[in-house]
């Protein structure tokens, strides 16, 4: 493998400047000097067969950039956003923000059972969010809102005027925050039998059963021989 | 009654078709004749060797002894009528196979993330000027969203920590329970039996324990069709005995090791 | 300016692949014909001039990657970013979507045995699969298929370099036809397990199990998977 080979890889694949002490690390063969020689060969060769790119001394170290004569190229193929959709988790951050605001980025990552960092990164430079004060707790956290552009997108002439389908799931139909929300469903709910997750002694799990559906009236089925 | 006895490192497995197939590649064991005694027993010991899994895997490796125990049932049981040419064992065949091709599908996806791993992209890309991303079109509209928002699965109880500290359930525990039971009454349904826990474990516990003292005929079980209500009966073998102790935590094959009428 | 230069200094200046139609929007004056004329030109200079760099068919598109020989110097260094390799059980999971899409979580989980909610979270995220409808029955369930980055990750040019079916060692394939199978199986193979206590089944069961098995299991993969 030749020097001028391996610094230039490393530069290409590399997201920050390199000096040539760094880019010598790569191989124990290689030293700064031999780092300086490979750069000079590959800016010749850059100049020679007429690249796009070329190396530029910043002041970290080097780096490889596109020549500037092909800024104008770069400005107009930037100019059509490639993405005008937003993918799957950016909705359903969206959809969170939209039926629970204000939240927080904790609470929606609770919700959704992931990191959403990028996704609401997404929301906000779409303007579809805001960071709209800041909530009671630990580290104070952001909590988000939705804006008018969201409302303007969506035609909505205010938040009132929301559409709360009934297929929206219970966590964003409800409006307490997800800790209350847990402990209510932990609650029993009334008439349900006694339920435990505590070890009961044999002679209180006998008796627990007998005692629950008496054993000759079973109920309709439901639950029975279903469970596997 | 040791001849099947492996020692399998339960960990290593993804599921337990996982450990299935593992048993039975192994073992270079016909996968269209498969020995379901042979392989319930090696795997309930497999997973009894697990150290302290989660209460949701230890869950699907019980859910599929549990269906390994009810094709053997199926095996010894005369088919009824209409159903004479339909092996037991024949979805599970199918199951494996399938699951034994996504491993080899997995396998080649893994080399070929390899490959690509060793390929890499540009590190770095000079900050443009990038059009605000706020003015570009925006074709997304008030459906997607509520689509994306009925996808929202509230956090499920898996996930949660508490989770972790709860403790196994014991088939010897369960065994007893259906044994004392049957000798108070006539008969008792399979959901009496699992109401006082809401976990699904202790429901698959029971119906593996009612399962296995079926087997060994100290109780039958009565279904008269399927999602029908259960009904678990004292057997011949119930009730003379004095021993409860119907299974013993140590035998890591689930043998019978209890007193009273020895089935098979 | 020539049409390879441009087409380079867009590829350049970007960290993810390009269809052609996508960098033809670079200048009014090209069109995809011209773009992929360009590429051929700039796959043969990078070869002759041996660029540690090359161009790779990609999601369908190209993108500029280093080659593989230079994996070795490129992994130990901090300041380049590494893709992240999937967990076996995210890897299955994939697997299945990829195979049978659109799929629903259920039968992901029914194929697996193993409750695959997390995974399915993971590969959401990571955007290498998404929501792609809903499914007949019970519940309507989200159905799941893969996307552009999927095939980013595992370096394809298109989805139709998957491996095939056809082409894995599984059993499925070299199976003798029933009647044979079932006399081979009449013959106990010496250090066969002990089968004794196993009731032995009738010859036309195992000939049914395995013509059963046979018309579910095709070679072409798409087996059944949604009894439950």
């Amino acid at each position: 493998m030749n020097d001028a080979g391996i610094v230039e890889a490393i530069l290409f694949a590399s997201d920050a400047p390199l000096s040539p002490g760094e880019i010598a690390r790569a191989d124990e063969a290689l030293d700064e000097d031999r780092v300086e020689a490979a750069l000079a060969v590959l800016t010749a060769e850059y100049d020679d067969s007429g690249r796009a790119f070329e190396l530029r001394e910043v002041a970290d170290g080097v780096q490889l950039m596109t020549r500037p004569e092909f800024a104008p190229y770069l400005e107009r193929f930037d100019t059509v956003p490639k993405q005008s959709r937003l993918s799957g988790p950016a909705l359903e951050a969206l959809a969170i923000v939209a039926y629970r605001q204000p939240i927080s980025r904790i609470e929606i990552e609770y919700i959704r059972g992931v990191n959403s960092t990028g996704v609401i990164r997404t929301l906000l430079d779409r303007e579809l969010i805001r960071a709209a004060g800041r909530g009671e707790g630990v580290g104070r956290p952001v909590l988000y809102a939705t804006t008018e552009r969201f409302m303007e997108h969506f035609g909505f002439p205010s938040m009132e005027h929301l559409p709360r389908p009934e297929e929206l799931p219970v966590v964003l139909r409800e409006r307490a925050p997800p800790e209350e929300r847990a402990k209510d469903d932990e609650a029993p709910e009334a008439g349900s039998p006694e339920v435990s997750d505590e070890p009961l002694s044999p002679d209180e799990a006998v008796a627990a059963v007998l005692a629950h559906a008496g054993s000759e009236v079973g109920s309709d089925g439901e639950g029975g021989g279903s469970e596997e | 009654m040791n001849d099947g006895f492996l020692v399998v490192e339960t960990e290593r497995f993804h599921g337990p078709l996982d450990l299935l197939l593992h048993l039975i590649r192994t073992q270079d064991i016909d996968i269209f004749d498969i020995p379901i005694s042979l392989i319930t027993r090696q795997f309930l010991a497999a997973i009894q060797g697990m150290g302290d899994p989660g209460v949701d895997e230890a869950g699907e490796f019980l859910e599929m002894a549990a269906a390994l125990v009810r094709i053997k049932a199926r095996m010894l049981l005369p088919s009824p009528s209409g159903e004479e040419d339909h092996d037991p064992r024949a979805e599970l065949v199918r199951r494996l196979l399938e699951y034994e091709m996504i491993h080899e599908v997995a396998h080649r996806l893994r080399s070929a993330e390899n490959d690509r791993g060793r390929r890499f992209g540009k590190g770095y890309t000079e900050p443009r000027r990038r059009p605000h991303l706020a003015e570009a079109p925006l074709h997304v509209t008030w459906d997607d969203l509520l689509a994306a928002a009925t996808r929202i699965e509230p956090p499920t109880e898996g996930e949660a920590e508490h989770r972790v500290t709860r403790r196994a359930v014991a088939m010897t525990e369960k065994v007893d329970l259906i044994v004392q039971a049957v000798r108070k009454v006539r008969r008792i349904e399979f959901a009496s039996l699992v109401a006082p826990w809401r976990d699904r474990i202790h429901g698959v516990m029971t119906l593996l324990a009612g399962l296995e003292l079926g087997r060994r005929r100290v109780v039958s079980l009565r279904q008269r069709q399927h999602f029908s209500p259960l009904w678990i009966y004292p057997g011949r073998g119930a009730g003379g005995s004095g021993d409860e102790s119907m299974l013993s935590a140590d035998e890591p094959e689930y043998s019978y090791a209890g007193a009273g009428e020895e089935a098979t």
